[in-house]
Order: C-alpha cells, then structure tokens, then sequence
C-alpha cells in the first residue's frame, strides 16, 4: 500500500503547520492555484510508521554485505553524521557571512587541504555534486585548456572499453568525439590500440586506475607519455581510488585532473543513490580553471574564492558550493583516519578483495583475470556455467539475496561476458567474506543440482522477480487516485 | 585502525590462502616508482571522542543568528520525524536500487517522490531528483535542444537566479548552445511578455520563466508560456516548491502548460546547511520523457503478480547507453528525496499551503513595515511571493553588518548581481519568524539606518 | 547469533578508546583485574549492524498497531526525542549549580505547573522514575501522615482485585497488609466489601479509574466519603489518566495522592521496558511530606527544594531528580497539545475504544463488561471460545502477530477468564482500527474451521512459539562461550 | 488536533457504530459533579516549529561547560552510533516484551546485557537493570535482608554515595529495616576493616562495600567481604561499571566474593542530562536469583527447536505474584540498557580498560598539578581512581564560583554532606579531558585561590 493510500481527504498534522491559513495577500488571482495537489494527508504516526516500515525493506550496509564492485560500499561512521548534523552547521545559511562561517570553512579548507595531499594535485574545488559531474568539470577544464592555448582542432577524448559510462557520456556533454580503444587479454589498456588512437585530435585520455577490472595498469607512466606528447591531457576517474589511497598519487602518475568520489573512498554514505560529492583536483596547468568557489585562508581569516579571484574559472556548477554536508562527513572520516590510516584502506581493501578471490577460485568460481593481482575488486566470469547450466549471473545475484547478501555488480563492465564485479572494502571482517564464500559455494552447489530454482531466485525476499520489462513497456511511474 | 576488523590472526590466515607473504606483496604490480611517499598535509588520526569536541567547538564558533536570507535557500521548520527516519540505515547507507527486490524501500519511496512531484508541477512525468535547481536548468535546456532539434538557442531572463545563470552557461557551453539572457522591467521587476518580440525573432530552442523570480517578485506566467509555444518553443518552469501549494502550477500556465517544471527542492525538509546537500527536481509532460535525464522509477509485477518497483527507462541512461545517454548523470539526491518525501507526507497539501501563505503574509507584513521607514521603498512595484527587494538610503552593507552584530542576517545585498539596482537589499521571511522577530528586524533596520558609518 | 559470537579476540575499534593504555598508576596490585570482562571484541561496523538488524525483529509503535491494555502504546512524537536531546541538555551534569541550569529548570517547573492543573492536586514532585515507584512514594507518604499524626494502628491498604499487581506489592513493600475487595458484575468495586472492610485499621484505598476493567468507577465520591470517614487516605493509580485527562481530575474525585505514568498519558517511549517517569502529586495534607528534590521559582530563579526547605519529606528516591530526559519529552508533549489538547487525548482514546468494542462485538466477540461504556479500553473474554474450541486468548493472541498486529494484553485484569485487554490509544486511525476488525473475524473464522492452526500460532514470525517452562526450568541467562 | 488522525467523516461513522450521538456522550457514566472546568495553568498549544525554538532557547540558555564533577555521574566519550541505534522506532517506541516472538531485538539485546555485566562484576547473573544506582543499592539491601531472614539490619559505610545512604533509608525505613552507618577513617578516606567489629556485635542483613567509594578512594575489599562472611552476613558491592575493566571485580572479593553487586549503569553510554533516566544493575551469585527483583530474560527454544529468549522467573515479580512478590518494580530501563550494550560492544574490553585507565591518569595528574599550589592537598592519602578529595585554603564555594564564571566546573564542595571535612573539593577526570584542559583547570584554580573575595 502506498502512502498515498493510507490517507484520509480532511486530515492535517496540526503540529507540522501554522495553526491557521494566514489571510493576507497581494497575490492576483490568475495567478493562484486552484486544487491541491496530490500530497497524502496521512497522520504523524502513520507517516512515520509506513516509512519506518518501507526502510525495513532495503538492504543497505547497516544491515547486510554489499559487495558491490565499483561501489565500494563501507562502513560510513555514524560519528560523521551526528556530526555533520550539528545544528549549527545546520541553520547556516548558504549565503550567510563569512564571519558568520569560520568554523565551518575551516573544514572546508582542511579538508581541500588533504585531498591534494592524498592525490598529489596541485589544488582542489571541492564544489561537484557526484562522481559525473566531476567528470564534467574535469573534462570542461581540459577543453578550457585547450581553448586558451587556441588549440580548436583536439576534437577527441579517449576513452578504453571498461571506463564506466559516464566517461563517454561526460565526453559527449562537453561536445567531445568519443574514440574507445580495447582492453588487452591481462586487462590493461591495449598500448598499441592507444598509440594508434592519440594523435593532434586528442584533448585527453580518461583513465581509471586501478580499471573497472580491478587491475592496476601497470604501464600508466608510459600511457602519460604518450598522450601528453601528443598534447593532450590525462584525467584521473577516481572511481577506484580506495585501492591505492596513500600508495599511489595520481598526481605522481601523471595525471593532470582528477575526481574524488567522496561517497566511495571517503566513506560517505550512498543514501539509496546519492547526494554524493566529487572534488576536483588539477595539476598546475589546469589551476586557473578550476570551478568556484574555492576556500581560501589569508591572514588568519577563510574566505571563499569567487570569479574574481579567478578570472579563467569554468564557473559554477552547483547554486552554492557543493554538497557541503557530504563534504563534512569526508571531513570528519579523514580526521578520524589521519595520515596513519589513509594508506590502510587500500591495505585492507586490497586484503580483503584478493583473498576473496582466493577463496572463490578455490571453491570452483572463474576469476576472469587469473594472473593479476585483484585490486580492491575483481572478477567472476559466469561464462562457462551459463553455456553449461543457463544460469545466468543475474540469477546467481538474484539467489544471493535469499541468503542475505547484496548482489555484486552484474553485467559490469560489460566487456566481460556474465560478469560479477566484487568489491568486499576494507571494512568487512574475515568471518563475514567466508560467510559469502558459504554462500557462493551453496549456489554453485544449487545450480549443479536445482538450476530452475536458481533461475527463478529470489525466493525469500518480500517480492519475487521483478518485471523489468513490463516496467518499460507499460510505464507507470505516476500514482493516480 | 579504525573500522577495519582484522585481527593479526584473520590478516596471517587471509595472506596465506591468497599465498601472499605481506599485504604489501598484493601492491607488488604498482612500479616501485609510482609508490608514494608521506602524507605530510593529512593530520594524524583522531579519536571519535577528539573530534566530536573539534566540531562541536567549530559548530558553536559558527553560532546562530536569526536569519532573513533567502535567495534560492529557504529556512522552513523540518518536523523532527524528517531526518530521524531518514537517517536510518537502511535508507541512509543503501546504495542506488540496482537490486530492486532488496531495495523496496527506496523504489517505493521514490515513486512516491514522483507522484508528489508531478501533481505539485502540475505536469505529467517527474524523475527520481537532480543535483541541485541551477544544474536541473541546465540540464532542462539541454534537454530543451534535444527536443528542438534546430536551434541550440535558450532565452533566459535576467530575474533568473544569478548563480543558476552561471550554472546553465559552464554546463551548455561545451556544447555550442547560445544563452541569451532577457533583461527586466526596473519598475516590476518582471520580465515584460510585450518586450519579448525582439529576442523571438530568431529560432530558439526555450524560454526559460521563474516563479517567484528571483526578486520573490511574481512573473506574468501565462503569457511568457503563450508566447514562448507561439514560437514553438519550449517553456521551462523554474519554480520554489513550496510557493507551488499557492501558485498556478507550471502545467497550467497559459493555453498549453509549461513544458518542463525544474527547481531547488531544499524548501522541501532539506537544512540549509552551509548550501547542500540539496536536490533538484524536474518534471515534464509526457511526451519529454524520454528525453528527461536522471532516474526514473517505474512500478510493475513481480513472479507472483505482486506490485512492485524498479528503475526504468534506464536505455536512456548512461551505465546502459554509455556515449548516447541523454546526459552523463548517475545518481540522484536519494536521501534529500528520502527526506523531502517524508516532509510532503507530514505536512500534507492543506499544510504546505498554510506554510507558503504564512511566509507570504510575514513578508507581506515586514515589507510594510520597513517602508515606513524615511528613505525605504520597494523596488519593485509588483506583487512578491516570499521575497522582496528594498531600496535603502545608505549602502546596504552597512545596514547589514550592523543587524549582523546584533544576530540578525537581514537579507542579502543584491548589488553584486545587479549593479544598476544601487542600494538594494532582499529580504525573505518564512513562516519560522514570529511577529516579535519582525519587530526585532524593525527596530534594528532602524537602528542601522539611523546610525552615522 | 548473538553479538558475542561476532568477535574476534584483539578485535578494537580504535576510534572509540584513547589511543593507547596509559600507564601512570597509583592502584595496588591487589585491587587490579587479573582478567579481562567478556565484552564482545566485534568492529563497529559489525556492531552498528547486528543491532540495527536485532532491532527489526521487535514489533513496536513505530511499525505495528500495538493496543496493549492498560499500557497506552501511541505515538511517541520524534520532535520530544529530538528537542529533548539537545546537546546541552545531554551535557549538562546533575550536580551543576542551578545557574547553569535555569533553562531545563524552567521546563521541569512548568511541568509540575502542568500536571497539578490536569490533575487537580496541590503539588507535584518528579522524582519518580517508574509508575512502580510512584506509588511506592504516594503509599510512603500515606504512612509519614499517618505516622505524623501518631495513628499507628494503620496498618492495612484496601486493593480492589481488579487492581494492578503493583498496588499490592507496594502495599508490602510499605510495611502494610493488603485487604482485597472484589469487583461486582457490572465491573465496579463491590460497595458493601469496602464498606466491610474500611474501619480503625484502614491507612488507604488503592485505585485506579478508570478501573483495569476498562470501566469509570461511578461511586467514586462515595467510595472517597467512606474511606475519608474511616480516617484511611485516597491513592490514585494514574495508569489510565489517559481515559479521563482533561475530563476529570484525580483531585476532584477525593483522592489524596497520584501519580501520573508519563510513559502512557504523556507519551514518553516505553523503550523496550522502561525508562518511564510517574511524578506524584498530592492534596495539600500530604504536601510537606513529598520527596525531594522540587523545583521553585522564587525572585525570577529557578532552584531545587531538598531537605532543608521540606523537613518533613519521606526523603529521595533517586540519585538525582528522576528521569530528567523522560520529564523533558513529557514537557515538550504537552506544550505541543496545550491546554486546548488535553480533553482531546481521552476524547478520542475513548471514542476509539468503544469503536473497537462495538466493532468486535458485531463481529462476534463477547464483552466482558457490555453494558457499560468502554473508558480507553475494554476486555474481550475468549471464555465461551475457549471451552468449544480449546483455542486460547493466547492462542488468538499469537495468532494476531502473524497478522502484522502487536497482541492486546491477555491474561489481566486475572479475575476474567480469558481476557484480552484491548486498548487502542487515540493516536490510532479508523482505517487502522478497522484493519485490526478484520484480522480479529478472520482469526474467528479461523478458530472454527482451523483450530489447531491459531492453538500452534505464530506461523509467520522469525519464531515460533516460545517454551518459558523451559526457560524457567532449565535456566540459562547468561552466555557462556 | 495534533496526533489525532480522525476525520470529520470518520468521527460520525464511528458514533453511528457505537450508537452514541457525540464524544461526549461516551462520558456519560461520569458523575456530572465531577467533570472538570477549564484548564488554567496548562499554556496554549504551541505548534513543532514554536516547541523547537522554545527548547533550542532554552539549551542554548544552559549552554556547555568544561565538566569536572562527577560524584555518581560520570562524563565519558559516547560513541555517535549508541544513541542513533537506541533511537531508533524499534527499541525506542516498542513495550515490555511480553509477546516473545514480536520481541526478539530487545530481549536478545537484554539478554547479552546480562552477560556482559554477570562479566563485568564477576558473578554468575544479572537483572535485565533497576532504575538507578542508588534504588538497586536499597532493592539489594532488601534482597540481603529476604535471603538473611533473622536480622533487618543493614550496615552502609559513610563512605558510600551520601544520596543512595537517602535512599536507602527512604526505601527501607518502611519495612521496619535498620540502617547503621559507619564512619570513616580520616587519613584514609576508607572504611576501616579493623574498626568495623563494633558494629559486628549484633547480628546483620549486609554489609555495603563501595569501591571505589563516594571520595574516590579505593576501599580494602578483600578484608571488608570476608568480615562479612565472617558474621555470616552477605557483603553488598556499590561497584562504578567504568572502574572494573580495571579494577577486581566484586565476584572475586574476598576469599568467595561479593553475594550482590550493584551500581549506577550510566557511565556506559549514557548522557549526563541532568540526572536521568539513568540504570541501576544488580548483578548476583547464582543462589540468590530468586531473591533478585526486577526483570530477568533466559534463553530457550521455540516449537522448531530454534533458539529465542523469553521473559523468565517471572514467579517472582509483581504481575503474577502481587502481595508476595520480591519487589513491587515492574520496568526496568530498557532504552538505557540498550544503549549501554551497544557501548560495552563499541568499546569492548580493551576499549573499556583504556577508558578506565585514562581517567585515572587524568585524574593523578590533575591531583599532583594541584598538589604543587599553596595550601592545596589531598584529604586523603589512600589510592583512588577517577575522582580525590581536595583541601583549600580557602571556601571551595569562593573557587568554583571563580572557575564558573570562566566556563569551567572545578568540582563538588563536599561541606553540605561532610561537613567535618571543612573547605574540601570532590574532584573528577574522566578521559574526555585533554592535557590542556587540566593546564586550563589548573590556571583558573590558581587564579581562583590567588584572588581576595
């Protein structure tokens, strides 16, 4: 039942408003609504009981294993919450004073701080909203690059296959040709591929290391080489970040812009599909355009950088400055971590994922990149049991979920057929990853004998399979009474 | 080492199935030469208890002050359930609903988020949230020139949010698309239907109309959308939600509606909080659909016929279509919605109205107040929703950096934005300001004028 | 699995201790631990995790309907929780100086303002930290007055059968024998039995009215002249204040001495079983010996009353002044409601009860009591079932959480046979209402065509059926790894 | 109507149903003479928006100080998980668990609780909590008297909490028990073993053993529980939970331990906030459980053999038992246990002796930084763990006022209830204490004592 249908036409929470409709106005009538709109008129209780009730029906971290590759879904500490939370940080008005925001900008400053330290960058604009507008302002600030030099013929950002979607679809926004170029049989970027790819139309690579496959490309200095000789640029996706923190800068790789998905490695929470927040990081020649506002410290006091200190930024990409209470959670989780523990996530998310794989290889799985080293993530290819059994990787998701495990990711990247991405982050402990291993190999064991059940999983959640295709197709995305 | 579990026994059990002698031998295909060296910027680790205390000082060095702005950020009351629902795990730490049968609880919600969304626009179709109102507009004009198809032209006016203007023009400009932007009438503060002609006569792709304006003043919204479809043209609404329980929604304005419905949905339970995280919003009529970026739930069956959720329309998206996507966005605001949605349930329509009525007649109210004042005016003789621009006798800052002292924030100056306005401020009042609160304001707005700085 | 069979010995969370043991001492050897307390070594993570998961196996007020009899399970509104967890509130010590206090002081001051209004007694003191000990202070107090005046002849307490078990066990507690009186057919307590039993010996009447039988006592003032006459004193259990608030006050019937259960009428979370607040209020004869500490309000400060200012108190009864943050979501409670909400609570508690009443009874459902008015409550006797069935209130009980409902309370008040004591509270809707309606025919049907299926109930919950003779029998209540 | 969802509609059709014409109508067994008139001390309602302020005023009013008292109430670090997991619907809105399998969270939780304080204290069970330290010292008194069956008489040290000695007169006076309090060594602070054998004489219930004790000081427990047993009396424990991650646990006491432990639970999690809700915990030997008050949880199986836990002994308690049960308690402080076993998880054993250790080295090096200023001493020249007694040269009052007005509460004056102890000052660290707090503490101290006044 939807909330809509718990509601009663008359009812009014009568604490939640003003205690009567105020009278006066000088608004015309053409210009006033005539009928409600289709809010539920559903009591204080019932409201908060049918949510409270609705969350029960998540997975999510708080309650269960989520090793969903690319994701890095960890712990997101309950102190960074309250914290952020504060009411103070609060009631502060986004345009409020400066000086009425000491406290507040001083993390900010910090915070920007730290990222450059941990990334190698030369500076950071803490402003994007998510992972895909970091992208966005990453590749907008090559282009600017380009653009003052009078260089207009680089029409082209390459982009290899296993790059997640964004990279292209960010490429195209920023009025780029997208060039792909394959990935080899151990994983890396195919180098020949690259060198026949990069020429005077290349603006810039976009590169996520370690890869969407869970492997650390190895040869990136050469990858830098390359396409900075032929004059274009080097973009970090930071997606993947949480496997080398603390080991490996991209700065010191080469790369000349960077985004930071706070809400993967700095453990912000993922909230059902966001706010997220993504700062950007620029080697020195891309300083001038990166997007305001920027914090600044100066005599003692913070301020805010805004165009006018910065006459060649991109701009603005958010109405104030970004997600500000995400960027307080990162805050606070890297000074609860400090410089000791940066480079111990990546230890432990490394730890966990190759031990992972270990195990599932040892239990009969098919890792689909035998001789490298998992990075935080890795590969299962359901390729030979699908041919064998059809069951799909999607059907082994499906029955995870019956034995309290969120799926991994499926169908990711979608250069390897019947793949399952898994990331198990460095927050998980030995006894929860052999837990999952039991489970695999209970699956693996199911679909040998009892594939149809397999196939029609899930069986013990509160729905069944769910019609994706009947979604599309009869579409029904509005409630009507 | 905090939040990770492992004990030396786990790590020495762990290495040797992996047959690895050191967690630094996993590390073994990065080139030595690439390993980092020291942080030295990144401070030593802190215990939760050290720094609760950092920010619990840093929160009360920022303090509280009674608060007039508005200016695209509205300070509403946020019943407690709000955010203590949504802070729970399972919406807080769940990740975007890939999983539909494990993630019921978001799908559900979010469809809800929709149909709220819509009825509130009066238009067709919502998604599932944007990042914020500036970049929902740029993403409503990209999607206004994909529906066009011949012009890469958009008309914005003036009265548009300053900020929101930029927003659009970083985003389209990658793209080739020209914003034209409408100047004002000084006298209302409107964008004036009869000044429109000269921008029409080129092809353009859409007009962009506010509601409030950024003024707070109210837009001639029927005919700016006639105008705009009498050039077949789209109409982008961009409009505060909470104003929408009073005011004509964008699906009815003019013969045919609007054609997209964008805004901030902070006023919506989101805190103000420094400037996010907020969320935008974005709702079109039905045949935009598939052009809308962003998420898209859907409800459908599952095995056994019963209802359920998922997302949808995902082929416009880019994990699916990757370089042809319709935009490059991959999450929503998932728990600003969370949040919002839970918000709309509590205060319902009768109680969003009476939220937008009261902040009207509080603006209303100190707004009459203020010109009796020597040398305060309105700057704009038009009527307003909950903001109003005044024109001052002094510099405005002055004004302000005198209320501040006393705890009062009394609005925002407008000069930066709109030079030829001179002395102006504007001011917002919602419903959380009592009567003894715009005395307050009164008298130290007095106080500052008559003071000598 | 319970939280200890998630560790691992060396397991710690190190951002919650300090860094590292320190080392200076001034302890004997002898009076040092030798070995460590088994506290689970489990990472925070797992912590947040298990706990959150536990807690979705409780059913409650946030989830489900809950009409529990006598215990006046409604909403507990989130804004008490919120405000009255304030950082400053939380922070501040008991022992602080008033001076630094005078915010929380004005809140507990209003408070006692408040309850002596609704309750019609002279004064009020909050000391109270469960409906238990409030009447342990109220029958305290009844003794110092008795004492005080030299009567020591008083040495018994008049307890209706329907009563409470705690009124007794208070009684005993006091130094008093109980008399017990019964109850007549139409659920009032049998006159000429407390006409019988008052006399030279009678210290004072316990009662509650509405009684546990969910009826109004209508001879109230003659039971008040008798007992009064007697020499013997009035104490009003204030568990059903909720039925009569704002209709009647306790003061005005002629009791003596109440005390209030906030955890009910003042909706203050029962939190699993406590902590609840039960501030005791009083006619003026009792007035000096109430406990301390009380706040005053003289010369525009707030301060405690103790000892010095009230020689004659029976003294403390908590290390501090009660449950201070239970009081304070009490306050914030009633200043939402106002003056203008009180007589709303038990207008629509009752209306909601004999909705219910007449409801069942249509579908079938014997009333225990069906000539009278229901007050917040009623009893459903499942007697005649029972002996045609062999099905149970119990039975029928269990059968109701299958149904997504909390149980009424079975088994209380004990003198009717089979009873369910149902209670649906005023927070509660018609449509919530007539869902239970439903639930409550279909187990009907149910009990006929299908009888050992509701005997062998709960089907559908994580468990089945619990064996407390076995848990009493072969007692386990500690873990042993 | 706030919290009242009826409808104009639903209320009709409900009377119809009943057969009544109006609400008022349902009251009409009510004596006309009884029902009340109007409310006259009760204020208008106010709506969330006005309640929030009101109370954000007032905390705000109260505002923070940098916190040396303890005396029974302990400031220590609480973990942002515990109260956002307490919160939550489930634990904090659900009843007594009556109905076992509808209550499973809360009665595993308490369950585990038990555990971790049968541990904690070193005897073999605990209650599921009491209400606060000081009524489960007078509930133990009342257990030891029940179980001694010939005496009433009970002996407390003077060196135990002087507000539970209140309430345990308060509690007991009733049922004609006899309180005899024994005074303390001078030099020592302790509670002499080898004085005691004047109160020997007479047979007793208990004997009240507090470690450490109302000054801070740690007593010679050993000798005091085997005097105890000596006269075939049981010895009570008043044990600080903090304390005994590293302190010898009452259980192991002595040559047979402690017969009943009991404390004040709120240094596990719990906030300060002016004195409660708190939990008291009593803990026993495994022959005195069915003299135990309060709530107790067992664990056992249900029809499909699968392990759950039930309310158990429930013979004892009030509800079944009435007139003849062992107590008339009928809660216990569930929410505050479950905050407290959520913490004891949070920090664990090494977590909790960390904690325990830090305090104590705080709190020395307080002492030995004060020790240096003139006329400044210990009282006592015994051990102790958190908490010590100081003498002034001047009127502590003069001193905590001064240090107050600086935002700093030095302590608890001791005059009110020890008056024989003149110008002396209860002071406490706990580990939230940075060593600049204690410079800080130890300047205005300085300052304090250097000023005339």
């Amino acid at each position: 039942m939807l909330i809509f249908e718990h509601a009663r036409k008359g009812r009014l929470n009568y604490s939640q408003a003003p205690a009567k409709r105020a009278v006066k106005r000088n608004i015309p009538e053409n210009l006033l609504r005539k009928s409600a709109p289709l809010l539920p008129e559903v009591s204080e209780m019932d409201t908060v009981r049918y949510y409270t009730r609705l969350s029960q029906k998540n997975f999510s971290i708080d309650t269960e294993f989520y090793p969903l590759g690319s994701c890095t879904m960890k712990y997101n500490p309950r102190a960074c919450n309250a914290l952020a939370m504060l009411p103070q940080f609060l009631a502060r008005h986004p345009l409020a004073p400066e000086d009425t925001g000491q406290g507040f900008l001083a993390c900010m400053y910090e915070l920007q701080e730290i990222l450059k330290d941990v990334t190698g960058m030369e500076a950071v604009s803490l402003t994007s909203m998510a992972g895909a507008q970091g992208e966005l302002i990453g590749v907008t600030m090559i282009r600017a690059y380009h653009e003052a030099r009078g260089d207009a013929e680089r029409t082209e950002i390459i982009v290899p296959d296993a790059a997640h979607g964004t990279n292209p679809a960010t490429a195209v926004m920023c009025g780029y040709k997208v060039v792909e170029i394959p990935t080899d049989k151990e994983g890396d970027v195919d180098m020949a591929a690259l060198k026949a790819a990069v020429g005077p139309k290349t603006a810039g690579l976009m590169l996520t290391n370690p890869s969407t496959l869970g492997v650390f490309e190895k040869k990136v200095s050469e990858m830098s080489r390359i396409v900075h000789e032929a004059g274009g640029l080097l973009y970090y996706d930071g997606a993947n970040l949480n496997a080398v923190l603390g080991k490996v800068k991209p700065g010191d790789m080469g790369f000349d812009v960077i985004h930071m998905n706070l809400h993967k490695t700095f453990s912000t929470p993922h909230g059902g599909g966001g706010p997220g927040a993504a700062p950007v990081g620029v080697a020195k020649r891309l300083l001038p355009y990166l997007p305001v506002p920027i914090v600044a410290y100066e005599n003692g006091v913070y301020r805010w950088l805004t165009e006018k200190d910065r006459p060649q930024t991109i701009g603005r990409l958010s109405a104030h400055m970004g997600n500000a209470g995400v960027l307080l959670r990162a805050y606070i989780y890297v000074r609860l971590l400090g410089s000791e523990g940066m480079h111990r996530i990546s230890e432990f998310a490394t730890l966990n994922a190759n031990y992972l794989m270990a195990e599932l290889r040892k239990a009969g799985f098919e890792i689909a990149y035998p001789t490298r080293r998992a990075s935080h993530e890795f590969i299962v290819t359901m390729k030979e049991i699908k041919e064998r059994t059809g069951v799909t990787a999607m059907n082994l998701a499906k029955r995870l979920l019956d034995k309290g495990f969120h799926a991994p990711t499926t169908y990711f990247p979608i250069l390897v057929p019947e793949c399952l991405l898994i990331e198990p982050a460095e927050t998980e402990s030995k006894e929860t990853i052999d837990s999952f291993v039991v489970a695999m190999e209970e699956i693996l064991a199911e679909i040998e004998t009892q594939p149809d059940m397999v196939k029609s999983a899930p069986h013990q959640m509160p729905l069944r399979k769910l019609d994706d295709v009947k979604a599309a197709r009869e579409l029904d995305i509005v409630w009507k009474p | 080492m905090p939040f990770i579990p492992h004990t030396e026994e786990d790590i020495e059990a762990m290495l040797a199935s992996i047959g690895a002698e050191s967690i630094d031998e996993l590390f073994d295909e990065i080139p030595a030469d690439l390993r980092t060296g020291t942080l030295t910027r990144v401070p030593p680790g802190m215990s939760e208890m050290e720094i609760t205390r950092l920010m619990s000082e840093r929160a009360q060095e920022d303090g509280f002050y009674l608060n007039f702005i508005g200016a695209g950020a509205y300070e509403h009351h946020i019943p407690a359930a709000v955010w203590q629902i949504t802070t729970r795990g399972e919406y807080y730490s769940s990740y975007t609903p890939y999983q539909a049968e494990a993630s019921q609880g978001t799908l559900q919600l979010l469809y809800e988020y929709q149909t709220m969304m819509a009825s509130l626009t009066g238009m067709d179709v919502s998604n599932a949230s944007l990042y914020d109102g500036a970049s929902a507009l740029a993403e409503a004009a990209l999607m206004a020139v994909r529906q066009h198809r011949t012009s890469r032209r958009i008309l914005i006016p003036q009265t548009v949010h300053p900020i929101y203007r930029s927003v659009v023009r970083a985003i389209v400009k990658n793209q080739a698309i020209e914003v034209v932007e409408i100047p004002y009438d000084q006298a209302s503060g409107q964008t004036l239907p009869e000044q429109l002609d000269q921008y029409g006569q080129e092809e353009f792709a859409a007009l962009v109309i506010p509601q409030p304006n950024f003024f707070g003043v109210l837009e001639q919204v029927d005919a700016l959308t006639d105008w705009a479809h009498s050039k077949q043209s789209l109409a982008i609404a961009v409009v505060n939600p909470t104003a929408l329980a009073m005011l004509t929604p964008p699906g009815e304005w003019g013969k045919q509606g609007a054609d997209i419905a964008v805004g901030e949905g902070q006023p919506l339970g989101i805190p103000l909080s420094s400037g996010g995280p907020y969320f935008g919003f974005m709702a079109c009529k039905q045949q935009l659909i598939r052009q809308m970026p962003g998420r898209i739930i859907g409800r459908t069956t599952d095995l056994n016929n019963q209802e359920g959720f998922v997302l949808t329309l995902q082929a416009r998206e880019q994990h699916i279509r990757r370089s042809k996507a319709t935009s490059n966005i991959c999450t929503n605001q998932g728990l600003m919605v969370t949040a919002a949605t839970i918000y709309m349930s509590l205060v319902g329509p009768e109680g969003l109205y009476r939220i937008a009525a009261q902040s009207h007649e509080n603006t209303l109210s100190l707004v009459e107040k203020l010109e009796k004042l020597p040398g305060v005016e309105k700057t704009f003789n038009a009527p307003f929703f909950h903001e109003a621009v005044l024109s001052l006798p002094k510099p405005a800052a002055q004004v302000l950096d005198s209320m501040k002292a006393q705890g009062v924030l009394g609005g925002l100056r407008l000069e930066e934005h709109y030079p030829e306005l001179g002395n102006t401020l504007l001011v917002c009042v919602t419903e959380t300001k009592t009567a003894d609160d715009l005395d307050k304001y009164v008298e130290l707005f007095g106080q500052a004028l008559a003071t000598n700085a």
